[in-house]
């Protein structure tokens, strides 16, 4: 046979070829948000810092269709990078008018902030590792919205009644905290 | 006619430059037309038996090594004089033989300080020699002859007519050079004896190394210093830090003759040596060769950004180019290997003509400081949309060469061969096609800041810029219409390339496919009737290969 | 995962009765339709001659950009009667290929994949090709692909292009550049009339390419001034990070056609993808990615949400290559893409059955944001931009509910009006020097009757008031959505509820910008110096083409159904234009309603009549007491509530995508990417080189000199500082600041965790 | 795929959100390193609730963005006090916690 069939071959299954998509969307996106997520910490403008959410928020999104989960996702752009950060912006241009630098931060915060973020991340790694070395994910069936409905409306409703008045407090919570007197 | 270029083509066209070289060494230094004109005369002839070699071509049968010879030549160390051009090395040849040529009209009235045509024009013949004996070639000890012999005409180059920083930048070139090239004789020499196959001579060895004769772990150290040789003349990250100080020291003709050829001699012996030679190594390093390509290529691509220098810029974008040449070898695949050998061409052109501009936009403004640059367009309007031509070619538009060394290479690392990792190859095919990006964005950005909006008040009255003259035209007309031409019709070079990469490469993926691991299959999504039909057809194809070679060599023997 | 060949015959030598996929497609047809790479190539010499040429010739090369493409302009009519002919008449030999066949996972079957498609049907494409270059014993091919859509694309690039060359001989009168800027007139000619008849997607890429490095170039056709090179610098790297998307699709697609044909390596025909997606030949994660990563392409050249920045800013080119590049032909590649891989992204995207997708949520979320941005524009040529984004969106949502025909029908329609508007402007500020809309015009329907005239028309077909052009086409992609339940206005391919509602909100910003735009142009007072002209006949006659054109386009394709008119008469352009065949998917389509096209008609009134009870009451009642002509009120709402205010500032401020792609992906590559590549290759790589030889020397000096000292004196230096660091610390854990608290929080969190995790 | 690199991920995250509450004094910056936090929690949430396939993941996951989005809202409002109050949302400022 030519060399030439042999590699028209090597494309026929499907699952594998399914895994190095994912794998390769997995590895751009965690990549692009890990970047962003550590200039969002450190860069001194504060409206880039929220752009930069944006870009985390994004992945995240991208993160959890990979994982099957594609009404979390939508939810995640619509009330994340929809609402949330809007607000963000909103907080930023009322509280400071100008978009200018936000004021230096000193050295020895940045290391002791930077040793937890450390010790953090390591414990966490360690466990998890520990945990779930080889724990492979099955994506035979990702869940639908109906499926996701029916639980919030039958297992989970208390918490859905509590998050209710959680938002209707806030709510009362935020207005009474800014208002002008 | 037909037999005296078959016995004696390859050798009138690697050693006429050499007699006419000589020639020049007789004449007083003083008459320099004299020694323009011979010049001249020399490369053209080179140029003119390139063109009847072409005529003369098989083009049904690329992948036979044509108007070969094998002589005895160094008999002690069983090292033959052994010639012959296929379809990988005859797109190559033609390119040196026209950029010679050309560089030889370009510098026609502004030879760089300290002017001296003799020696200049001397040194550009050796080069000459040295590059076309590189790529006939077939016999490793000819071969790293031919490959040193470049390097010192190079040095003296870059020395005596380089800019101010010359003395540290020809230096560094020797150096990094000499130090891939021991390396890779080492490689050599450990071939030879490992093998023990009592020759130097490409097919043999291979035929040696396939046979089983030499084990995995000496495969991969031999590859690896071959690898090192090759890849430091690429130049391939992180190898390549010679490269921008002698493209920014070197006088333009010098630039243009590094960047159209030279860089190609590292590329070309990946695909005539090390990987037909030792294809299992070349599956192993596969991942890792793939892995410096595409970080050459966003490495390059933001080392342009940074520069402030249009020389350093076009040098730093090479390394980026390069990297997609390599990397359609790293895919070890046809397609792979044909767009490598299309990218090579194409990047011969273009940068070539890029350094052509650069020099000839120094000549006017004494600077190439892009800050203190702009307006080309208004000065010199045809030079600035050749300009403006060259950076669209160099971004890879389709229609122009250029892309047709770009676009194969990610097609092909979409799907490498079997045995190299998929995964790997699919991330680095993303990465590239970020490459593209930037590359659009360090080029345009060149462009803008050179060529559009007005001059700058310090050049605004300067009579001395000019538009095109009349030897720039000569010299870059050939260049511009071959851009094009490849461009929109590429099968002016897969046509003649691609049988010899289908024929050499036909080792290296079957025998390859012998090594396949069950969990490798399984990874691969390959299914076992696939495997099975494809080993049993690799030995009959394979029975019918070795057959067929070794009646090609009697004949050539003979 | 046995792969089991089925194989019949191969594309090449098709046969009438030959089983394997039917790809709707023939290799006959008349000398026409076969021969419509004649279209493209005719500006193509002209290009070459005008380039070489031009400057010699008594017009500086425009005549041979005329007469190329007004040539080309009667073929492709002729083309378009050849076609309507071919399209149910023509009875020949239909394209077979063979195709793998899977057994156990059911994906791929052949051609049981009918909808009418048994051979010899008409409607079947003409197809032809011709080798282009081989590499890896493949052969490329370069060809055209001649059916409904390509037919209808030819006539809108050559007629627009035409009257856009006839116009630019009075409008780039006298200018520095007039040769090459008909040189790049017919080379964008050339190029898009490629992408429109390309039979594969690798030349559709180069086509692709083409068009936008004319767009490069014509958009900073006046290069001197800087902001017109960054304009084009800006559109072109945009849409290079798009391409990179098309590049990576067009790989995806190419070997995943390969692994579904027997002995092929890859295939680059659109018929065949087309084909073997709707056949269920290849896997959906691979149509997922293809789909997606296409998507990227035609969001950076659609000027789709968030890659449509470069849009506005490329008004900084001539109005002419405005009106045809960035309204009429060039933008519209994308949706023209989507429309010709429609079976990749139907299935990728699974349009069918579905309420939400991606496409269809770009676009609707790309039509409002546009729209909202055409609010705050001074500048009329801007406010035309927002609303091509805008309009735009509402094509690539047609076409993400599934409702192809509306989508290319829009795309129809709204080349014409949209051109018209365009060249309006551009007559506009041809009289008063400017594309200031606040400072620089205002009342020009006195002096400028014909433009006037024609502007109002545009305007009133994108607004989408019956019976004008926008009306058909944008009822039909409201209809398509499948979300009006109302009196049977049904069916579709899904219940798109959200998307309805996007559109409808967009119809009243729409009829609502374009009130605002037409106040502030041609009504009030004039407000800039000198005494504004009608433009000469070279401009207004193609004007008053155009606006006729906005008036009748609608007509082609007048719903199903529809009581006014008679039947011969209704959905013709849906009939000789949509696909029935095999490389295009099985969409259900949608039925017209009465009840949801007098509510979208309502909606539209409302939004003219919202804005303009602002500008033509209050605004005009503020200018007649101030005594000059306003263009706002002095105490409009944005003064009054902060909401306002700050919605206006994020709107001025174009949702700080610029600011983030200039400030935070440009610079962050150019600024600290790139400076540390330089560093990196300078201080570590490039020292590395240098310092190996300087350390051979030195190495033995610092050896024998220094280590001593260092060790001694270091060990006692550090125990010494160590003592006093750690006092140091320990006052600071008791200042009091909040995020110190927090910091030994999380540590003795951490901490505590780590040490359960030991444990247990 | 593995489980882990979506838990390993949300640890990146989670540590990087941790450094920007504690190293940044704008206030409105660690409100958005909060949500960093919230966000590498989210990923937990989804990545286990496909492990295990059930959809308990998913739909605390829609609570958590419910609670972000009240935090938000408050944490905003807070800081909009403070800098009415301070002319400034610099948090080193706030020292009334020293003992």
């Amino acid at each position: 046979m030519s060399t030439l069939a042999a590699l028209a071959d090597m494309d026929r299954l499907t699952s594998g070829e399914a895994l190095v998509a994912q794998n390769v969307a997995f590895a751009v996106m965690a990549i692009t948000m890990i970047v962003s997520a550590l200039r969002m910490v450190t860069t001194r403008n504060v409206v880039h810092a929220a752009l930069y959410l944006v870009v985390v928020l994004s992945g995240v999104a991208g993160i959890f269709i990979l994982l099957g989960a594609e009404f979390v996702g939508v939810t995640q752009v619509m009330v994340y990078i929809g609402a949330i950060v809007v607000l963000f912006l909103f907080g930023i241009m009322l509280t400071k008018g100008s978009f200018g630098d936000d004021d230096g931060v000193s050295g020895e915060r940045r290391l002791m902030a930077g040793l937890v973020g450390l010790l953090v991340f390591g414990v966490m790694t360690a466990a998890l590792v520990d945990s779930f070395a080889d724990a492979e994910l099955d994506r035979s069936a990702p869940s639908t919205t109906a499926e996701i409905a029916d639980s919030i409306f039958s297992a989970y409703i208390v918490p859905f009644e509590a998050v209710s008045v959680l938002l209707l407090a806030a709510l009362i919570g935020a207005i009474v905290v800014a208002r002008r007197d | 006619m037909e037999n005296l270029l078959d016995g004696w083509g390859i050798t009138l066209a690697t050693f006429s430059p050499l007699v006419g070289a000589a020639v020049m060494m007789l004449i007083p230094r003083e008459r320099e037309d004299q020694h323009k004109l011979i010049a001249l005369v020399t490369s053209l002839w080179v140029a003119f038996v390139g063109v009847l070699l072409l005529i003369q071509f098989d083009l049904d049968h690329t992948d036979r090594l044509q108007f070969g010879v094998d002589k005895v030549w160094i008999d002690v160390i069983s090292s033959r004089f052994s010639v012959g051009i296929d379809g990988m090395s005859l797109p190559l040849i033609l390119l040196t033989m026209l950029i010679v040529p050309l560089c030889i009209i370009y510098s026609w009235n502004h030879f760089p300080d300290p002017v001296n045509p003799k020696a200049f024009l001397i040194l550009i013949l050796i080069l000459e020699t040295g590059m076309i004996g590189t790529f006939v070639a077939q016999d490793l000890v000819l071969f790293f002859v031919f490959f040193e012999v470049v390097l010192l005409p190079m040095f003296f180059m870059i020395a005596v007519w380089g800019g101010e920083d010359r003395r540290y930048a020809s230096l560094k070139f020797f150096l990094y050079t000499l130090f891939g090239s021991a390396l890779m004789l080492v490689s050599f020499l450990a071939l030879f004896f490992l093998t023990g196959a009592e020759t130097f001579s490409i097919a043999g060895l291979s035929e040696a190394v396939a046979a089983g004769g030499v084990s995995r772990t000496a495969q991969l150290w031999i590859f690896g210093g071959m690898f090192l040789g090759f890849g430091i003349k690429v130049p391939m990250f992180p190898f390549h830090t010679w490269l921008p100080d002698a493209h920014t020291q070197a006088p333009t003709v010098g630039s243009v003759i590094l960047a159209a050829v030279l860089l190609k001699l590292g590329t070309y012996g990946f695909i005539r040596i090390a990987i037909p030679v030792l294809p299992d190594a070349a599956v192993t390093w596969a991942p890792w060769i793939g892995l410096l390509a595409v970080v050459g290529i966003i490495y390059g691509a933001l080392g342009c950004l940074a520069q402030t220098d249009v020389k350093r810029l076009i040098a730093f974008s090479s390394v980026a180019h390069m990297g997609f040449v390599m990397l359609g070898i790293a895919t070890l695949t046809d397609f792979g290997i044909n767009a490598a050998i299309m990218g090579m061409v194409a990047h011969g052109l273009i940068t070539g003509m890029l350094f052509f501009l650069a020099g000839s936009m120094k000549e006017r403004y004494h600077t190439l400081e892009i800050s203190r640059l702009g307006g080309l367009l208004v000065q010199a309007p045809r030079m600035g949309w050749i300009f403006g031509f060259c950076v669209m070619a160099s971004l890879g538009l389709p229609g122009l060469a250029g892309f047709w060394g770009e676009f194969p290479a990610i097609l092909s690392a979409y799907n490498p061969a079997n045995g190299v990792p998929i995964e790997t190859f699919r991330t680095y095919m993303v990465i590239a096609a970020l490459g593209t990006v930037l590359a659009a964005g360090y080029l345009l950005w060149l462009l803008q800041r050179t060529a559009f909006g007005n001059p700058p008040a310090e050049f605004a009255d300067d009579p001395a810029i000019t538009d095109t003259t009349r030897h720039e035209w000569i010299a870059w007309a050939p260049i511009l219409a071959l851009i094009v031409a490849i461009g929109i019709y590429p099968n002016l070079i897969f046509r003649v390339s691609d049988g010899a990469v289908d024929a050499s490469l036909s080792d290296c993926l079957t025998v390859d496919a012998h090594q396949l691991t069950d969990e490798e299959v399984e990874a691969l999504g390959c299914s076992d009737v696939y495997r099975l039909g494809e080993v049993t057809g690799h030995d009959d194809d394979h029975g019918d290969d070795h057959a067929e070679e070794t009646n090609e060599h009697a004949a050539a023997g003979n | 995962m046995d792969a089991l060949l089925t194989i019949a015959s191969a594309a090449a030598t098709a046969s009438a009765t030959g089983d394997g996929l039917a790809l709707g497609i023939t290799e006959g047809g008349s000398w026409l339709l076969r021969n419509v790479w004649l279209i493209p190539l005719l500006p193509a010499l002209s290009f070459i001659g005008i380039l070489f040429f031009g400057k010699k010739m008594p017009r500086g090369g425009s005549e041979l950009g005329i007469a190329a493409v007004g040539i080309a302009f009667v073929l492709a009519l002729l083309t378009g009667i050849a076609w309507v002919d071919h399209r149910d008449s023509f009875h020949g030999d239909e394209v077979h290929v063979a195709v793998v066949q899977l057994d156990d996972h059911g994906v791929a079957h052949g051609d049981d994949h009918g909808a009418g498609h048994e051979p010899g049907h008409p409607s079947l494409a003409v197809h032809r090709t011709a080798t282009w270059f081989q590499t890896n014993g493949v052969e490329f091919t370069v060809g055209t692909l001649v059916d409904g859509l390509a037919v209808m694309m030819l006539l809108v690039v050559t007629l627009v292009s035409l009257l856009v060359h006839v116009y630019s001989t009075d409008y780039v009168h006298g200018d520095r550049r007039y040769t090459h800027f008909f040189a790049f007139l017919s080379l964008f000619s050339a190029s898009m009339l490629l992408l429109v008849v390309s039979e594969n997607t690798l030349q559709l890429l180069c086509a692709w390419e083409l068009v936008g490095v004319c767009s490069f170039a014509l958009i900073g056709h006046w290069w001197e001034e800087k902001p017109n090179s960054d304009a084009a610098l800006k559109a072109f790297l945009t849409n290079r990070v798009g391409d990179m998307g098309l590049l990576v699709g067009v790989t995806v697609l190419f070997f995943a056609a390969g692994s579904a044909l027997p002995d092929r390596f890859g295939s680059f025909s659109i018929a065949e993808t087309n084909a073997l997606a709707n056949s269920g030949a290849l896997s959906h994660t691979t149509l997922v990615v293809a789909a997606s990563c296409l998507m990227a392409a035609v969001m950076s050249k659609s000027g789709q949400f968030f890659l449509h920045t470069w849009l506005p800013d490329a008004m900084a080119g001539p109005t002419p290559v405005s009106a045809l590049i960035h309204a009429a032909t060039m933008v519209v590649a994308g949706v023209f893409m989507i429309a010709r891989m429609y079976g990749v992204f139907f299935e990728g995207f699974q349009i069918g059955g579905s309420s939400i997708n991606l496409m269809a949520f770009i676009g609707g979320l790309t039509t409002i944001v546009g729209a909202l941005l055409a609010f705050v524009q001074r500048d009329i040529k801007k406010v035309l931009a927002y609303s091509t984004i805008s309009q735009l969106g509402y094509m690539v949502l047609a076409l993400g509910v599934g409702a192809w025909t509306a989508a290319v029908f829009h795309l129809f329609t709204h080349a014409f009006f949209k051109a018209c508007l365009f060249l309006g402007s551009g007559s506009v500020s041809h009289a008063v020097h400017s594309f200031d809309m606040k400072s620089d015009m205002g009342g020009l329907r006195k002096d400028m009757p014909h433009t006037y005239r024609t502007f109002m028309i545009g305007t009133v077909a994108l607004a989408g008031l019956p019976p004008l052009a926008g009306f058909w086409s944008k009822d039909e992609i409201l209809v398509g959505t499948g979300g009006w339940g109302l009196m049977g206005g049904t069916g579709g391919n899904g219940a798109y509820t959200l998307m309805l509602g996007m559109g409808m909100l967009t119809a009243a910003l729409t009829a609502a910008y374009m009130t605002r735009c037409v106040y502030l142009t041609f009504f009030g007072e004039f407000r800039g110096h000198g005494e504004p002209h009608e433009s000469g006949p070279r401009i207004t006659g193609p004007l008053w083409i155009l606006a006729g054109l906005a008036v009748v386009a609608g007509f082609f394709n007048m719903p199903k159904g529809f009581q006014l008119a008679p039947g011969s008469l209704q959905e013709r352009f849906g009939h000789f234009v949509e696909p029935v065949a095999g490389y295009f998917p099985a969409i259900s389509h949608a039925t017209p309603s009465w009840s949801l096209a007098i509510v979208s008609t309502l909606v539209v009134i409302g939004g003219i009549a919202a804005s303009g009870w602002y500008y033509f009451v209050k605004v005009e009642a503020a200018s007649k007491a101030a005594g000059t002509s306003l263009t706002e009120l002095p105490d409009g709402p944005t003064t009054k509530y902060p909401l306002a205010r700050m919605g206006h500032t994020l709107l001025s401020n174009k949702y700080y995508l610029d600011h983030f792609y200039n400030g935070v992906v440009a610079d962050g590559t150019k600024g600290p990417l790139a400076r540390m590549a330089n560093r990196i290759n300078q201080d570590v790589i490039d020292r590395t080189v240098d310092v190996v030889g300087e350390t051979a020397v030195k190495a033995g000096t610092v050896v024998y000199e220094k280590i001593d000292q260092l060790v001694v004196d270091g060990a006692v230096d550090a125990s010494g500082r160590g003592a006093s660091g750690a006092g140091e610390e320990l006052r600071k854990i008791n200042s009091g600041k909040v995020q110190s608290y927090a910091a030994i929080l999380f540590a003795a969190a951490t901490v505590l965790a780590g040490i359960l995790i030991v444990l247990v | 795929m593995l489980l882990n690199q979506f838990l390993i991920l949300s640890a990146v995250l989670f540590s990087i959100g941790v450094y920007g509450v504690l190293a940044r004094r704008n206030g409105v910056l660690v409100l958005m390193s909060i949500e960093l936090i919230l966000n590498a929690v989210n990923i937990n949430l989804v990545a286990f609730g496909a492990f295990r396939a059930s959809v308990g993941g998913e739909v605390f996951a829609l609570f958590v963005i419910a609670v972000a989005a009240a935090e938000v809202g408050v944490g905003l409002a807070m800081v909009l006090l403070l800098y009415r109050n301070r002319r400034s949302i610099d948090l080193t400022l706030i020292d009334q916690l020293r003992g």
